[in-house]
């Protein structure tokens, strides 16, 4: 067995991306006060002290400019990973990820790839309001052609990331801004987590959770306090949402018979209903003992206020009243 | 550095006239220190874990907020920025329900949905700051636009950004669109030598900003943005030369930072001394030994003013704290107007 | 019984926007080469005439500016109908509709309205290739604030988009660029169809088809087919997306207890996945015979060739099998 | 239209060495030629239902194409636009292929999954065209700091855009960008005075676009863009400027689309006149003439340039036609890169 530490989730980014720079030349890392600033949640410490402003590169407030710049660059051979400073600013350069860097591996017929990671911080509970707290992957889900990663462990974190700078397509990589500070155990030498893969988090009989980032903590938290009236919950953390890992969906729920969803992102029109869609779709539509209940972000902006911010968001009130609902 | 050391300019006035007016004089001074109080007692509800999120002081900046607005009418537009508070509060919105804002409360501009990023009052003409960098710049467009379509006259829409800001597309595009359709866009560059930690000459190769406004074709002025006199006459001209039907104008007002760019901020890429050198020549500092030196006031009668503010300020938060917590009902209600 | 008249789809834009203009002096029209060039599905011919250069105002190719010129406008008390040439290009001024758009009225406290139409061509089958042929309803569906239409027939078409301009919301307005051509009856008199509710368009009774836009006419082609088999097929046409009808689907899922959702956009990460979750959430899961099947465009870029790109979309064929699979 | 009438200078070439090598100057009419008869009868072909979708022609803009590729290396990187098929042809595309492409061929340039609007060919530096106006600016960007980073000697990456594309962020900020990191983009502004129906002065105040490299710190050139030695001379020394490592360079090259803007263009936004006198004035027009009186070619010996591009263009359709259609395999195995 190799040895293990315990580190941040903010530090499994950061040790993922510096081994991965170090490995490979061609990785770059690029994007908004990386530098001196060490990114708005200080993510990047020390890396210009260690790869120097070539390598990690501060833009000007440009996402536009710099987005596609990352694009640019990665079919011409470099592996550039971009920092977005708030996933929220996604929306002033959506094109250049979604119609150009998603859409050129189909569109040129396999000539060229496009090796990018987009980093960037995603979800709310911060207090920063409608602009800087929202999660918005399924914007990014419903594009052919970009995988989408959501890591709710330092372990996962460092796995994933590592194994999204080794692909060759863009990849979307949502860390969970409230996860920053979480520990987790890593382990000294190099691996990787595989994208596309789901992961079992806690094993269960009566019902299972799907969900995936700051939620799977949260559900996990819940499962443990059902334990204890002998509810038997499982955990499966999707990690990768695309490419999805349907086997392990329809798995659980053939095997659990009852499912809810859980994720942070607002209900309506969420990846929820691709989950569920999942197992209705698919023969494990016959094993349902109960409706899917979704558990997800309230329509709405979110508030800054935090009691009216926390209404908003799934808590483990509602997860738990969720899970009660199916058994 | 040097460059914008040089932007400053010995303090004064050309407008002599204005010197006659002293209660404009004072109502200028007390306004940058209400500003510069507002912000230091928010910072530190901020640190005392009463203030929420995240929060962008403007102290050492209180003469672009104040000066601007101060030339502006209570009727015209203002976008406002992540770092507005001077903005919002010289335009003329109520500290008391501000305070509130900031504290989340049920009575503050927004309900306490809004927060210190996205601060509102449309009675004053506030359009709402912005979280998004840039992101003002077209809705200033628009607002310009309806002045226009409905031949308002002698109202502007100003549109403050920063020295970051101006390269964002959407700042880019506005100047534009503002110039080919003539709009009374007031654009308002707060040139504070940095977006975030990322000094100006790191991101644009030629740092005279106006000649984007030679670019696309309008006008533009710079001034002293720590001489507040200077600023409101800068703008003053500017708003004038807009309201006469001649499009947008640009005004570069160049300033400093001297508080960090937000709470997460340790001031890494900047030296002490520097921002010592500028707290010395802040805005207010230089203000009052203006006042002082051509002896409109007496050291005693700013000393008042600085008191005046502080009870101002004072009052708010004594007044945010008694207000209530909004109330959670059905939040996904207030989603559609009706 | 008030007259009647046939008209195509592009007419029946065009009359609804006219007849708001003359009607409402706040009303004005924006885009680029909406003049003489009529715009580039010839939808506004005549209007420039009618309206003059500043109500129907062309704009630099720039459209975070001109489509945040619409937002700035509709909150100092302007009705703008902003026309974004292609609905792919939303990626370009996204930021204007998602963060500043769609969040003000809530994070303003209700101060302000922003009473704004954003009409778009949507969808493909026209040879446009990748980047000119999305249907992106679901990026704005996810979004609270934002209202999403996408109208099938001349008369919705008409009525829908009188209600959106009279709506204090921003509208987003998906026309489908096939339909433009198809032609219907549309009364001489002034009428709207409200927004939220949804539409039967064919009553049926062994499985129902829920669908909206050009997918609707395909569906019920294929219910036309199958009833002379004595297949039963009730086809729902949502009309309106956000705010979603959900009584609607309920409704219909629960009276004939087999579901099939057809939907233009990718099926991964689509709507369908809404609207499959709206039945399974409820109690209408209870009475669910079958798996519900969803029909959706494959995941990848729309391929330029006819062939490819066909192949690419939902088809009749498919929505036949998918009906036949659920029986 | 006057202003742009102005544009058009005396044809004539200032570095005489030039009309030495009889053999450039028969290639650079050969492959305007060339364009010219691809570009007709794809047109053609679209008429007659052979060819799906749009198609943005550059009847009359082909020395801007042609002039400027001829001026770029083999391994320089290209990023194109919507209107194109020139600038592919003239970087080294194969023609067959491209034809092939607009059939919607399996043997395409892109196997017909893109068609007119996304001829790419990576071995000829050519990373694509783009369908989103001005969207090809930050890729530029990127490619031009692959070559910064990897220390290439001797390459640029040059980005084309048009008059109406000048107004997109995306350009704006690339411009910015590119001069703030120094970066070797050259960006080509082939100012044809129109985007789609709209006339440059109804869009920009101020139309002298090179204010805007001025504005951002980095150097420009303009030249008769339907002058093709003239685009060759200009874009050289602009390359030359780059290599050198100076950043970056706009060229702004004054033409005119006498074509349509795509297949559903009435051309109601102009005049038959104005059209009559760019086709006058065409590029192919005006070389022949120059050509033939400086005693370079005879009137036969143009003649058979004609002849041979029109060969050329006549065997790519026989070569297009004759390939198979794309296999309709598994598309979603298609999407990611292994
Ligand atoms: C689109 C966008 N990009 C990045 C940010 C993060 N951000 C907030 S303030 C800021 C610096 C802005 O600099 P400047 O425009 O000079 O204004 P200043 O903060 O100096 O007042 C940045 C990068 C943002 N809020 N929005
Ligand atoms: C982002 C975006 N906006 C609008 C369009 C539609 N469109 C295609 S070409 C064109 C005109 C472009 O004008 P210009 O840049 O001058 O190039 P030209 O067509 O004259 O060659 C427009 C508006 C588009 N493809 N992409
Ligand atoms: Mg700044
Ligand atoms: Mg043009």
């Amino acid at each position: 067995m190799s040895e293990m530490r315990q580190i941040t989730y903010r530090d499994a980014v950061r040790e993922a991306m510096c081994e991965e720079m170090r490995r490979d030349e061609n990785v770059y890392f690029m994007g908004e006060d990386i530098g001196a600033y060490c990114g708005a949640f200080g993510v990047s410490k020390g890396m210009l002290e260690e790869f120097g402003p070539e390598r990690v590169r501060e833009t000007p407030i440009s996402e536009t400019a710099f987005m596609g710049a990352g694009v640019g660059s990665a079919v011409t051979g470099m592996r550039p990973i971009v920092e977005l400073m708030f996933s929220d600013f996604m929306a002033v350069c959506y094109d250049q990820i979604i119609n150009q860097a998603a859409k050129m591996h189909f569109m040129f017929a396999g000539k060229v790839n496009v090796p990018m990671v987009i980093r960037t911080p995603a979800g709310g509970g911060t207090g920063a309001a409608a602009q800087h707290s929202q999660s918005l992957e399924q914007m990014y889900l419903h594009v052919p052609g970009l995988k989408v990663v959501v890591p709710s462990t330092p372990y996962d974190a460092k796995g994933l990331l590592k194994a999204s700078i080794r692909d060759n397509n863009p990849v979307v990589f949502l860390e969970q801004k409230r996860l920053y500070k979480e520990k987790g155990m890593v382990p000294d030498e190099d691996y990787i987590v595989p994208l596309g893969k789901a992961d079992i988090k806690r094993e269960g009989t009566d019902v299972s959770v799907i969900t995936y980032g700051r939620m799977v903590q949260m559900s996990l938290g819940v499962a443990d306090k059902l334990a204890e009236e002998g509810i038997s919950v499982e955990v499966l953390d999707l990690r990768t949402l695309s490419p999805l890992d349907t086997d392990a969906i329809i798995k659980t729920a053939s095997k659990t018979h009852r499912v809810v969803i859980v994720h942070e992102s607002v209900k309506f029109g969420g990846f929820g209903g691709e989950i569920a869609s999942t197992i209705t779709d698919s023969d494990a539509f016959y094993y349902l003992d109960a409706p899917i209940k979704r558990v997800g972000a309230l329509y709405c902006p979110v508030p800054f206020n935090p009691v009216l911010e926390a209404e908003t968001f799934p808590t483990p009130a509602k997860i738990e009243a969720a899970i009660r609902e199916v058994l | 550095m040097e460059a914008f050391v040089n932007h400053m300019k010995e303090f004064d006035v050309e407008d002599k006239t204005l010197l006659e007016d002293k209660e404009f004089l004072r109502e200028l001074m007390v306004r940058m220190m209400t500003v510069n109080k507002f912000e230091e007692e928010a910072f530190w509800l901020f640190g005392q874990g009463l203030v929420h999120g995240t929060m962008h002081l403007s102290v050492g900046e209180e003469a672009t907020g104040v000066g601007t607005t101060a030339a502006l009418k209570k009727e015209d537009y203002l976008l406002a920025t992540h770092r507005g508070h001077g903005q919002a509060l010289g335009k003329g919105v109520d500290i008391n329900d501000m305070m509130a804002e900031i504290l989340a409360r049920g009575t503050g501009t927004n309900h306490g949905k809004g927060g210190s990023m996205h601060i509102c009052d449309f009675d004053n003409g506030i359009l709402g700051a912005n979280g998004i960098v840039g992101g003002n710049g077209p809705i200033a467009c628009g607002a310009a636009l309806t002045i226009k379509m409905k031949h308002i006259p002698d109202r502007v829409c100003a549109a403050f950004f920063g020295d970051g800001a101006a390269n964002e597309g959407a700042i880019l595009e506005s100047m534009n669109l503002a110039a080919a359709w003539d709009l009374p866009v007031l654009f308002v560059l707060t040139n504070n030598q940095y977006g975030m930690s990322t000094q100006l000459e790191r991101v644009v190769k030629n740092q005279d900003l106006r000649q984007r406004a030679d670019a696309f074709g309008f006008k533009s002025y710079e001034c002293d943005g720590n001489n507040v006199l200077a600023v409101y006459e800068t703008v003053r001209e500017a708003r004038d030369y807009i309201v006469a039907g001649n499009g947008p104008a640009l005004v570069v007002e160049h300033t400093y930072r001297t508080s960090g760019h937000s709470k997460s901020d340790g001031n890494l890429y900047r030296s002490k001394e520097e921002i010592q050198f500028w707290k010395d020549n802040s805005p207010i500092v230089r203000f009052r030994k203006y006042l002082v030196e051509q002896g409109l006031f007496t050291e005693e009668e700013v000393d008042a003013m600085q008191a005046e503010a502080d009870k101002k300020v004072a009052d708010s938060i004594e007044y945010a704290k008694a207000q209530p917590q909004p109330v959670v009902e059905d939040l996904e209600a207030d989603v559609y107007a009706d």
